[in-house]
């Protein structure tokens, strides 16, 4: 056991601070979010560039297999920036899923994605999920002359404006696992709805009415689904939970800098016991939320169980402590801690929201008691 | 000890229900449930001013002789409560609740007679010019100057956190006006037109995509000597006035019911793998905490208005309200975002009132996450928690 | 609505605050817990002579009748100095349970409490309880020969060593509600076990091994016991509550007095400001937590509902309230606070007992979510 | 980055658990896990360590030239937390971890030869005197004395905290030996033979009943000069060696995860209205959110351990360490009590094992409550929470 970077990891690391320091100034972001752009788009083609959209993808599907240690420490220094979207979306979670199919369509859609040239994104959630983990679902597919129609809607669609097909997940009646289908952006009975979350990304909704499905645009169906999308999701969270760190590392800097400067009754208000105590607060809590990504990605690789245990478990500790970081941050900057012109309050709004991706804190502690003490018994 | 409401208080209760349910037009009760920023709803606050002022009702809590009313504090309190029960739009606190007090208790004859009938009548809005960019929660190094000349003062300087600055005809300014004395004593209090020339005003936007605060630059403004409150100097205790004259202001409880009323809703409302919300063993216990919670502050705040023994004194207790009632505005609101699940991730525009059409969005999303994030605002206002704390501890322990 | 004290309450006030002086100290209290003696016998007298066993005795049960917020008043004074054992357990719980009965043995009983030469104990407690309200018993009643049998073990009967006599909760095999019984301490089929509690006070378990009951031994039976228990647990719970204020508000003398004595680093402690911010959340815990009592206060004389609910909401308030001002007021004493020689541990102690009779704060937390929100639908 | 332990770990593991299951007699194993005092357990650790001792490993974290082993800091580790899972007695900190190093790092020949054996062996317990009445996290104004005078030197002085002293052959001391330097230059470090004339012991009744902790009265004690270890004046800098020594013995980790592990025992055999509370939401909950922390302080652990890079430094890493260890016992240990329900009521002697023979008492309830208690002090010995904080503001933020 080391933590001790690899060469290789120590040069992805550095060229993250580095993107990141040219492109992750504030102001960029707020021109943006006020343009009604969900991500930056010079970020993206940069890490197609840098080969960071292929570092997340597995080397046998052509990607440069990075380890999920690989990964979890990019999303980290982009997390600093609040820039992990839509790495996670599109380079991690449906490069997972397509190099885990042996759909036709596979290598082309990576290919796509790797070079950056296109998204995708996953279209999993709907009303009354809590959590996104391989549940029935509502949307269905049903058989239909010499393919299928597809019928349902899918909502919070991550990164989902502009993506230029999605892969969603549906019920085939009679069939007790699920079925991953490809849908072009513009096909025939999808409706779409797009709008911004609350930190500057955009999300859409999807309606299919109907929408005619063929047989070449079924990912995979049958008893392998359920573990791909449990693998690939389990890949996007240990992701959005580095991009978490990053984002708690990143409020310590901004605050104990505050702290030195602002000025209030004739000192630095980082002199009042009382704040150094909340400020430390926060050095703890971000410390140990590290901790809890190290456990999980300890337990990646073994058994699926013990995953799924660390992956509750993570959310549960990185969920609470981002928003404890992000509360704490906010009340140290006092007046400009509500405004958007402080990177603090950015911060907690992409905290709060990566605190409810794939699922949020309650959820995920329901599924670790399940995991640790077994159902519960009625 | 009589811990009950009497009779009559029950009967002035029934009557302002039944003055409500007569007056408060249906759409503005809506939008005014609906609402998810301050600043819209000017249009409708005074309608129901207009209405309010009609009946004699729209500053019940000044003096008689100015419009008020002699209702018993705790008549007041039913009344603020029904208003709220009822969604009524809340007072514009600069307005009524500080400006006017503040003229009819030190303002001059000339004063009370040009402000206080359009103030009653809620014509226009009001805004506060107290903190600056130096000095938030420590008003005693305020640097705005007013240079008196001739008949005029020369402003210059720069406030912030005013509330609706950029909407209000007439703000409220501490300014320094004498640089020789102790802090506390050289400052004044000034009525600037905020037509003045030399004044700027620049929306702050906030962490909810609103903008109601704002920064006010003030450069070279001449107002008129006659706009100076009261004596020169005695600024600061007259604001310090007003605090003990709103002492249970700051534990916002009738929001805090309301709200908490709302994430029952919510939770009735809200499912989680088929279950309703309501019926989850974990929220439920978060709704009861925060139920009990606010059960306390509303008996605090009773025990405030009826001017119960408090061997740390009045200000103590005030104290007290403001950091439980602020803590709670968080928790309520949070817990309403909770309750959402990843919905509570979508962006509502404070201004734009459309609504998604999508039956996935349920009118009762709308605006929830934006009240939590705002909310923060709430332990940093007035005096931080921080230093609500300081001045505790000194007034209570003498620590 | 007024919270100014009335003459009379404030005479209470002022002589329990006299007495409480005078019998309070810690050493007092140290050597009478190393006796091995569950409550001041002086104290337990001058209650008498200064007629507060009969305050708490309905007037027309021969008692005074002080209103519940007399009681309550009185507790709080007695809470201060930990010492409302047993007035709780004997003048306030079983009488009201002897006065709402027409047993024939109800009048010479309350006298002997009121007199202060008898004592009884209510056992009602048993295995799997977290919470003690109406509700179906173990311990059973059955018919047999001229009389009954009883069957059965209680636990954690409240002042129960050295009690006269005992009032036990059965259930009826064939009937719903239950019977209240009286059981003598010397009873034949009764098996008493004795032992402290961490707050000092002193409790009994009884089994009933095929005691024999007489049918003069029932003090109640039928419908009318479930009202009269409920009747007789809020009026102990709002005299536990009381008592737990008084004991919350000593601890701010205390702590008060120990942050402006205590010096450290050159100084007295509570110059830091860390030290301060604790003290004023004990002070609004505090303050807070009299406001709830309050509420309860109010609710006592109305709708039964409306004061199981409130009842509910007090337990859960106060009793986390007082938990977290004990343990933030040894905490505020270093190492002298995890003593046995300073006030702060026993007013902890004392807390952690208050919270946990009757039921502690999570059985209430259900309880008040049935009371708001209905039963939780299956 | 590897974030697995490797395959000679896991042999390591095995082998100690091996072992364990061999060595550790069943009589103290049951004994320890009842355990509901430190003081009591004496006789036992010694039969332990005598055990221990024959195998080598009575002294692992020692340097190997003294008795210790070779093992990296994770095998340390690993051999610590197999021991806690087997319920094998805990080291008597102060012999083993705290004089025994003093000793070979700093102390003469005579004092290794001496003293050494004894300590491997676990033949007698020592007893730390740093604590003063008048300093309690503030060792800089200690005002025990220590005057040479000939071939002795006179101590006079007052300790406070001393864990065991009542049951201790020897102990160490602080004493200042020079007033004409600066605080921290003028304290040396003292062994001192608990049996010398002059020195007093008066237990401390502590919260949960017990009196483990005592105060040290020490009148003309006449202790020979061969004692002082070291250099006169270095007594401060031998003690926070220490400290940077041990820097993950703070974090109460397997303390911490055995009594989760039981916590979950207790949850699985106590029922509320007939239901287990293992399979009650709320506890759940609780019992949940405690396992993620405590998974995340044995990732801290490890991170210290394996010498992580830390920009905050590793005092910083210790720091947070305490800070979160201490937290968790409080958490852990009342949760315990918690569950118990009312049963957590009853006082259980420390002392006397005798245990009710009831069927109302089980036997996971004895103790936990006393735990409880006593787990408030985990915030306030060796550096109250506060203390910690200001250091942490300090060293990681220049605060």
């Amino acid at each position: 056991m080391n933590f001790d970077l690899t060469d290789e990891q120590t040069m992805i690391c550095d060229s993250a601070e580095r993107l990141i320091r040219e492109l992750g100034a504030l102001e960029r972001r707020r021109e943006r979010i006020a343009r009604g752009e969900g991500f930056d788009r010079d970020l993206w083609s940069q890490s197609a560039e840098l080969g960071w959209l292929a570092l997340c993808v597995p080397e046998d599907a052509g990607g440069l297999g990075g380890s999920i240690t690989d990964i979890a420490l990019l999303m980290i220094e982009l997390g600093r920036g609040m820039a992990s979207d839509p790495l996670i979306s599109s380079a991690i979670l449906c490069s997972t899923l397509l190099a885990g199919s042996d759909w036709e369509g596979r290598a082309d859609w990576i290919e796509q994605i790797m070079s950056g040239n296109g998204r995708l994104a996953f279209a999993n959630l709907e009303p009354g999920d809590r959590a996104e983990w391989p549940a029935p679902r509502a949307t269905t597919l049903k058989a239909e002359g010499n393919g299928f129609v597809l019928n349902g809607a899918k909502l919070l669609v991550q990164d989902g404006e502009g993506a230029d097909g999605y892969i969603v997940t549906a019920s085939i009646p009679g069939e007790q696992s699920q079925a991953l289908l490809f849908v072009p952006a513009d096909a025939e009975g999808l409706i779409q709805d797009h709008y911004r979350l609350i930190d500057g990304s955009r999300a859409a909704d999807l309606r299919f009415d109907h929408a005619p499905i063929s047989g070449g645009q079924v990912i995979g169906r049958g008893d392998g689904v359920a573990a791909l999308l449990e693998d690939a999701i389990a890949r996007a969270s240990v992701a959005t939970l580095a991009s978490a760190i990053g984002s708690m590392e990143a409020c310590l800097d901004i605050c104990s800098d505050y702290l030195k400067t602002r000025q209030q009754f004739g000192q630095p208000i980082g002199k009042f016991q009382a704040l150094q105590h909340m400020m430390t607060d926060m050095l703890v809590t971000t410390h140990n939320a590290r901790s809890n990504l190290y456990h999980l990605l300890s337990r990646m690789d073994g058994d699926r169980d013990e995953r799924a245990a660390a992956l509750a478990s993570a959310r549960l500790a990185i969920g609470q402590a981002g928003l404890s970081v992000g509360r704490t941050g906010v009340q140290l900057h006092g007046g400009y801690g509500v405004t958007d012109e402080y990177a603090i309050s950015h911060h907690y709004r992409y905290l709060m929201a990566l605190e409810k991706r794939f699922g949020d804190s309650q959820a995920y502690g329901a599924m670790l008691a399940d995991q640790l003490f077994g159902p519960i018994a009625a | 000890m009589d811990l009950a409401f009497g009779a009559e208080d029950q009967q002035f209760r029934e009557e302002i229900r039944q003055f409500l349910t007569d007056n408060l037009p249906a759409d503005i009760q809506q939008r005014q449930r609906d609402t998810r920023t301050l600043a819209s709803n000017t249009h409708d606050l005074q309608r129901w001013m207009q209405i309010l002022d009609a009946r004699g009702w729209s500053v019940p809590h000044w003096e008689t002789a100015y419009g008020g009313t002699d209702w018993s504090p705790l008549k007041k309190f039913i009344f603020e409560e029904e208003l709220h029960q009822a969604d009524a739009p809340e007072f514009h606190w600069q307005s009524t609740h500080m400006i006017g007090p503040i003229i009819y208790m030190f303002g001059s004859d000339a004063q009370k007679a040009r402000y206080l009938p359009s103030i009653r009548r809620g014509d226009y809005l009001w805004c506060q010019g107290f903190s600056e960019p130096g000095a938030g929660s420590d008003l005693v190094s305020l640097k705005t100057m007013a240079i008196r000349e001739g008949d005029h003062f020369r402003v210059n300087g720069q406030k912030i956190w005013t509330s609706a600055a950029f909407e209000s005809e007439w703000g409220f300014f501490l300014v320094k006006t004498d640089m020789n004395v102790k802090p506390q004593r050289g400052i004044s209090f000034l009525l600037i037109d905020m037509e003045t020339p030399g004044i700027t005003v620049r929306r702050i936007g906030q962490i909810n995509g609103e903008a109601e605060l704002c920064e006010v630059f003030l450069d070279d403004v001449m107002v008129p000597a006659e706009n100076l409150v009261g004596e020169a100097g005695m600024g600061w205790t007259y604001a310090k006035a007003l605090l003990d004259h709103e002492r249970t202001v700051s534990s916002f409880i009738h929001f805090n019911k309301r709200e908490l009323r709302r994430a029952k809703e919510i939770a009735q409302a809200e499912t989680a793998g088929g279950r309703r919300l309501i019926d989850d063993p974990q929220t439920r216990a978060r709704l009861v905490a925060l139920d009990a919670q606010v059960t306390a502050l509303e008996w605090s705040v009773l025990r405030v208005l009826a001017d119960e023994p408090n061997r740390y004194g009045g200000t103590a207790a005030a104290s007290t309200l403001k950091i439980t009632g602020s803590r709670l505005q968080q928790a309520i609101t949070e817990l309403q975002a909770d309750l959402l699940g990843p919905r509570a991730l979508r962006y509502y525009d404070p201004v734009d009132w459309n609504e998604p059409a999508s039956p996935l969005w349920p009118h009762h999303v709308a605006g929830r996450t934006s009240a939590a994030l705002i909310s923060r605002a709430s332990t940093i206002y007035g005096g931080s928690e921080q230093v609500q704390k300081n001045i505790l501890g000194k007034i209570a322990f003498g620590l």
